[in-house]
């Protein structure tokens, strides 16, 4: 191939390089990475070092943990349908006439999420929950041209904390609420002695449930919304709509949420999924990609990305957005996981969470010491108070083989870090409840 | 590939169908509305589809039949650098002791995983020349907006340094909504060049974008830059190899330029294809880099994602990365997680995405330096084939060597045919190929970008130059139908997507 | 599927190119030489390809979109019991614990494997009636052959018996040479309508193969039966349902008839999926049975294996099972092996087709006996929906409920329209559906076997009725290009392929 | 459904099967598992029981046993084409317009079975080395006529049992020859004085390397065999083929293998692979599937099973082989692994497992009391005599963390318990080894 090309060498490749520039001597890549490589036993062998200086959950520890990131099952259909190698392995769906297999995959995908959501439009995905609420925030903000955010502290914190990095650039500016007993305390009149000051807020932001498991009252969130004409945006967990009121029954003008539990393995925190679904007539402010069902020449049913002027690369310096690469193999594992659950698996998986939640939070509150953090209706996630620091708690807990659970940001628990939050999912079963419980009851002793 | 079509999920469903089952888990049973309060629960169930486990496998596998891939053939999209992945990669995301792991666990269950990160971060920069990393990002687009709010937030703590004000801590990491101003620096500078997400991210970050054109060599024309490059310009925003697949020469001059106005200077990592262990960023004189983990590593790229776009940066921006991040302790025996002082912030729910981590880190050891150096060679090599091999039946804008992808233009395809590089494109598809990436960069007209990545052979090569060929000797009949016509479905009509939206059902 | 051709690997192969990476092993390097004594030595490499990794992946992904399967839709092969199989059981098979595990390590690194062999041993055992198995066979045919053999163990066993000789020990058990001599017992019945392995297997048992013809019903012809069975009768071998898909509605008085002038009835199990939980053989009267594990208990059939075809029987045939076979030992808290007193012998390098094994045991589990149950009632249900269903379009031979797969035929549309059996299923792959058995059982003209299985659904069905109505109302045009034509190749030239014999490339 | 039937319940369906014999009542399968079955969940954990209730090869048991089964690599890449659903879920190929990928890799893996053998024709698989030995022999007797067959002890003890088992009634019989220090002791003059008694044989079987892991004098065999008209069987290890010189190059009419080494796990035993290949006119007499190239209508290139006619569904009882079911996927597996590894790859670790077993055996029998059972050369496996009995050092061995080898039956070993066949392959390191003879060292005394 040199010679075709007229050349001796691979080094003549690179004669736009100036010599200055270029690398002299081998990189040091890792210690005892020769700089040949390894073979592939060898790297499995590595990566397997990193492995096992982990503690997954499972039989070393069952997981109590939650906070956005949920131990659920998933079966091998779902496993093995995702790994195909031709979602695996292909690009965003540029040539719709070789990427139908895509494309209806996330026009499934858009689908299930308006299902869930109760919206009429479903991006098809964004990163990750806290990426979903930037977009959320952002397209409210070109939607009313105001920058003012009122956001509940009951968002999860490190959603709250991407806002809190990724807008003030684009001089949004975050306003918390904080919470009361477990839910957000919403002022009634807008504008009024008890209520906030200054700007009128382009959005208002809730969580359904909230960081702390509890149930919002979106209602309230709504009436503010009407009166203060902001889009109303409610974060909610795809499982909980098993059974709970969808966001879009509420009134929700925009849903965002984590879609992990559909699915995705805990993976230590990604790839994970950006669920994002809004209202019909704000179409053309959606951010990411979107599919849409069509005809091909034949008249045919055929899926192509659409609206495509949205987009960074057509709009450029004009986009809200500038998603490109989503988490469009997460989508697809997401429909497929939604696929084998139906509407009365979704449920069941809620219920159960729910039922198993509500018991182990009576068994705990049992204990002497233990007591709930707050009062308001919870889901499948609920906050304790400790009679010792939680850090301590989650130390030994895990030493008796269970992830405990995280421990409440004092933000959200008057200063004390004494705060455990505790979720509780369909795949716990007595026993495994009632040995946590008891493993509690003596590492607080 | 499947011809014919496929209903939906929902269209083959049958009310009372079911594929989950659930284990049992003993646990008393106790009405919903005992736990819920009933003005909480929905009065119906949301409209899933109800199928067999049978259903839903023929569904996604037949579906799977209908969609091109690289483990399927060669995918020369320009830009996408979509290269084979080798197979382990999958495994190591398997691997239960990674993929099991929950990202709020105590340090002490997650050692592997604080490890594996650091060592990717030690690896990486060596790579590129810098000194520390973020792996937050998800994509290269938040990777440029991560490293966007860096530079900002480092002009802003210069600027109240400067000031004699009270650098250092939250404030200035955060780089709130009046940063720029305080700073005196609006704008970025980006050639014509860029992608897409270049603008858009300059944008977000609260800068407006400053467009400088490319010259006749297809590089950025440094008169205009000398010329845009002022005291209120915060950064430059290159990627090098540029979109047009060539080395920016002058890159020292740039660095220099932008540097003396106190201005940064921003990598877009896409194309490090191009360059591994031939030349670094950090030597170009580059100060925040950005990676696609999910080109340049070797992350399968999942039909539209997940990526990773970890952002590397030079001694000076390191304070400012995002928090938390992992970190060898003081002890040397244990890792853990510091938030670096003036951090920006979060930038991701959680650590970003750690299993493509994961895989970039078990395809950097598999290759080794040597290794990834001959990866760049062999990409720019195929790419050069391809240039002089359809340098006669296609125009090449630029006459110089390309580094790891070539732009070619069907412009006179289009008037002495009537093929535009839309029809070059499709016909490929008809030919067993997927298209390049075409019309990008804007710059050059019926623009063709091929990447043919170091994974092809030779003889794949031949096959797409004969392809292409074919079809260039090749006219546009006017009543014949377009192509493609062997595809799964034929020629799309998008304009109907969008006149009808129909994006559910 | 994917059109067009894929030339082999060894097309692909470039001289040099290579896949393979090893790890590095640290053993001091010495000439092979000086291990191996040179005239032991090739003096070339064996001509195999080579391809890289990419190369390799790229070719056999695209094999796979060139077939069929019944992850892809339905394949109503009648006898083959194609049904969808829970993807779990490859989790099973790929768990590292069942997995890699060496066939000769010592009992205590075993016990699981050999809990597990005799758990399903147990349940198998509950479900056909029987009272122990081996799992060596490693498919039907080996089943029927382990099983015959052991027939005639038996019988030659109590021939020495009933002679005061020496009964016992291996040389009964392995039924020497002139084992059937000393029985006087030469001769296994088999119906007309008897799989081909049947027949086969009975010479390889050194037995003559005696055929009984179907009555009108489709069932065993009992006077014929009567006249065949005499003295010399080794054993009578039947399936139920038999390969019509109908039930053999005398059986008890066929078991009867073969037990009362000494004969064993031998059930083969390729049919088992229409009863379980209905009926067992064991209660029918039969001594032996094998069952296909890869047909009734969801192994994946993998293109044609592997199989598993353990063999049942009755308690007086436990002392003749191949061995060594797992049991509980007298402790019983220890599992071992043993070796039946009259063991036949061994039908297997090792212990069969392990891995089915495992997979068959989780399919158990995961039905249970309720769920075993239903899972024939669905069967049986589906194959007379289509039954019904095609009444009008085909002809149905015999006018009576079928089990779970149904023989219909296409001798009527031959005559009208000459459209042959072998023209429907080839029509039929056009439809985007595999084709039923055809041409067997060999007693029914233009034969079309179809067996749905209980995993497809009303709507499948329907589906594939309406193809085979529409195909049944088509006729052959005299020059039009035979079916089927959107395949990803056309028809086959099959007699091409045997007169010139090109089967290495 | 029922009522398009005419039907009301789903019992009268079974109308046609006597009352007295259906089923009254439940069945107990197994004790512990409800009627109506587990979730997919619990049964990967009853199945996971039995999985850890083994000791695996690997971490926790170096493989040093072999015998015919390896613990020799396979790639991901491997692993996860030969996966693939279109292979693992298609039935034998009856229909090839829809079967050309598993045709196609059939045909290429017979190919490959023809390179490494040197022989011309190699069937698309058999169930596993001893079937297709039993399968050999049948070919020999058919061919020859005469059944009486000559073999040597040292074919793998197992296969020998299986056609002592399986040939009889066919009136078959078989002869074993005696090894003398690790080789066969071949008669020189048939029917001499000093050779073999009576009738000739049909068939002569030795084994390559044979299973103390020494190498045969092939040509000794075939001298033989040319002497009395029989037809050689050559039993062959299709790694050694990556070295060693190939049957065909030795004469041999016949070779049979177990295709284990080639990509699959060690399964405890199962599902393996039974290569065999012969002569071009021994094609008629070929038992089992056989795919061959030719075209379709269009004259384009497509695969098929041919020379059906040798077939049980087509000669029925009149057939040589009763084979149907075959072991197509592991065919399909040992092609892609002979397409990773390529020559080079195949060579090299045959190569690699040559050095480190006579690396090993040399450590071994500097020991105290260790010696080589026999002198001849040999492969990768090799026989020691140990100072104790094998059983016991084995199970001692397996506390230490190794797998140590198979006992040497004393049928080979003059009776003696105290032999130890050891194999070592590409996978075992330096380390390994060293520690392995270390351990030995110390359980032995
Ligand atoms: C040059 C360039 N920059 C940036 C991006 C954006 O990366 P991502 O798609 O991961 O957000 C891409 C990829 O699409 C690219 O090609
Ligand atoms: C009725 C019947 N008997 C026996 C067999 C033989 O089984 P196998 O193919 O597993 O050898 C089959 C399957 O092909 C069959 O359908």
């Amino acid at each position: 191939m040199l010679s075709f090309l007229g050349l001796r060498t691979l080094e003549e490749l690179y004669s736009a390089i100036p010599e200055a520039l270029r690398l002299g001597a081998e990189l040091e890549l890792l210690d005892g990475l020769p700089a040949e490589g390894l073979s592939e036993t060898e790297v499995m062998a590595w990566m397997d070092g990193y492995a096992r200086a982990n503690i997954p959950v499972g039989r070393s520890s069952v997981c109590f943990a939650g906070g956005g990131a949920y131990d659920r099952g998933a079966p091998s259909a779902t496993r093995s349908l995702a790994q195909r190698s031709e979602f695996v392995t292909s690009y965003t769906p540029y040539q719709p006439e070789v990427a139908q297999g895509v494309l209806q995959a996330l026009f499934e995908y858009q689908t299930t999420v308006t299902a869930l959501t109760g919206l009429d439009i479903s991006n098809a995905s964004l990163y990750d929950g806290a990426s979903a609420l930037v977009e959320a925030i952002r397209l409210a903000v070109a939607v009313t041209g105001r920058t003012a955010v009122l956001c509940s502290q009951g968002v999860h914190p490190a959603w709250r904390d991407v806002a809190c990095t990724a807008l003030p650039a684009a001089s949004i500016s975050l306003e918390m609420l904080p919470l009361r007993d477990g839910a957000t305390a919403w002022p009634t009149g807008y504008g009024d002695a008890g209520g906030v000051p200054g700007e009128r807020p382009g959005a208002i932001v809730v969580s359904y449930p909230n960081y702390l498991g509890c149930l919002e009252d979106i209602a309230a969130a709504r009436r503010l919304a009407d009166e203060t004409l902001a889009i109303l945006i409610v974060c909610f967990d795809p499982v909980a709509m098993g059974i709970l009121r969808s966001p879009g029954s509420w009134g929700a003008d925009v849903a965002v949420g984590e879609g992990q539990p559909l699915g995705m393995p805990l993976s230590f925190g990604g790839p994970y999924l950006g669920l994002f679904a809004t209202r019909m007539d704000l179409a053309r402010k959606l951010p990411g990609r979107l599919v849409g069902k069509t005809e091909d020449i034949d008249g045919r049913p055929a899926f192509v990305m659409t609206l495509r002027a949205r987009e960074q690369d057509i709009r450029r310096e004009r986009a809200t957005s500038n998603v490109c690469t989503n988490q469009t193999l997460m989508a697809i594992t997401a429909a497929i996981q939604l696929g084998w659950l139906g509407p009365g698996g979704l449920a069941e998986i809620a219920r159960r969470s729910a039922v198993a939640a509500h018991y182990c939070r009576d068994e705990l509150c049992a204990l002497d010491g233990v007591r709930p953090l707050v009062g308001a209706p919870f889901f499948d996630e609920f906050a304790i108070t400790l009679p010792i620091p939680a850090q301590i708690v989650i130390d030994r807990m895990l030493e008796e083989g269970y992830l405990a659970g995280i421990q409440v940001p004092p933000e959200l628990n008057t200063g004390s870090d004494k705060g455990l939050l505790i979720a509780v999912t369909e795949r716990r079963t007595l026993a495994e409840i009632d040995g946590f419980v008891a493993a509690l009851a003596k590492v607080i002793c | 590939m499947n011809r014919g079509s496929e209903p939906t999920l929902l269209e083959l469903s049958v009310p009372g169908r079911q594929a989950w089952s659930l284990q049992r888990n003993e646990l008393p049973d106790r009405p919903i509305e005992s736990c819920i309060p009933p003005e909480h629960l929905a009065d119906h169930r949301p409209r899933l589809p109800e199928v067999s486990e049978r259903d839903l496998v023929g569904h996604f596998t037949r579906l799977s039949h209908r969609q091109y891939s690289v483990d399927l053939g060669s995918y020369p999209l320009g830009s996408c650098t979509m290269k084979y992945n080798p197979k382990f990669a999958d495994e190591v995301a398997a691997l239960r002791g990674l993929a099991d792991v929950h990202p709020a666990a105590p340090e002490q269950a997650i050692q592997g995983w604080l490890a594996l990160v650091c060592d990717l971060e030690k690896a990486l920069c060596s790579l590129v020349g810098m000194a520390g990393a973020t792996f937050q990002p998800a994509a290269g687009a938040a990777g440029e907006l991560t490293g966007l709010l860096m530079v900002r937030a480092f002009h802003a703590a210069g600027e109240a340094r400067s000031r004699g004000g009270a650098a250092g801590g939250g404030a200035a990491g955060r780089g709130g909504g009046s940063g720029h101003a305080s700073s005196g620096r609006t704008k970025v500078i980006i050639p014509d060049s860029a992608h897409g997400t270049n603008p858009a991210s300059v944008t977000l970050a609260g800068y407006e974008a400053v467009t400088v054109p490319s010259d006749t060599r297809g590089c950025v024309d440094l008169a205009a830059l000398r010329e845009a490059i002022a005291g209120d310009v915060a950064a430059v925003m290159l990627t090098n190899p540029n979109t047009l697949g060539l080395f920016e020469e002058d890159i020292a001059e740039i660095a220099r330029l932008a540097h003396n106005r106190g201005a940064l200077l921003y990598y877009d990592g896409a194309n490090l294809n191009a360059i591994l262990g031939m030349v670094r960023p950090g030597d170009m004189g580059f100060d925040v880099v950005h990676l696609n983990l999910h080109k340049t590593f070797a992350t399968p790229h999942g039909g539209g994602g997940p990526g990773s776009g970890p952002v590397l940066v030079s001694e000076r921006l390191l304070d400012f990365l995002p928090g938390p991040r992992p970190a060898l302790m003081g002890d040397g025996e244990r890792y853990g997680w510091m938030v670096p002082e003036r951090s920006i912030g979060r930038m991701h729910s959680w650590h970003g995405n750690a299993l493509v981590v994961a895989r970039a880190l078990a395809y950097v050891l598999y290759n080794g330096s040597a290794g990834l150096r001959k990866v760049s060679n062999l990409a720019v090599l195929n790419a050069n084939w391809i240039r002089k091999r359809l340098e006669s039946s296609y125009q090449v804008p630029f006459d110089r060597p390309c580094m790891h992808e070539v732009v070619i233009s069907a412009e006179k395809l289009k008037s002495d045919r009537g093929l535009s590089a839309l029809d070059v494109a499709k016909r490929l598809l008809e030919e067993g190929f997927h298209a390049p990436t075409i019309y990008f960069p804007l710059i050059v007209r019926e623009a063709l970008m091929i990447e043919p990545t170091e994974t092809e052979s030779l003889q794949t090569l031949q096959a797409l130059a004969e392809a292409l060929e074919r079809i260039a000797s090749g006219t546009v009949e006017r009543d014949a139908k377009p192509a493609p016509r062997t595809t799964p479905v034929g020629r799309v009509d998008e304009a109907r997507a969008a006149r009808r939206l129909e994006i559910t059902g």
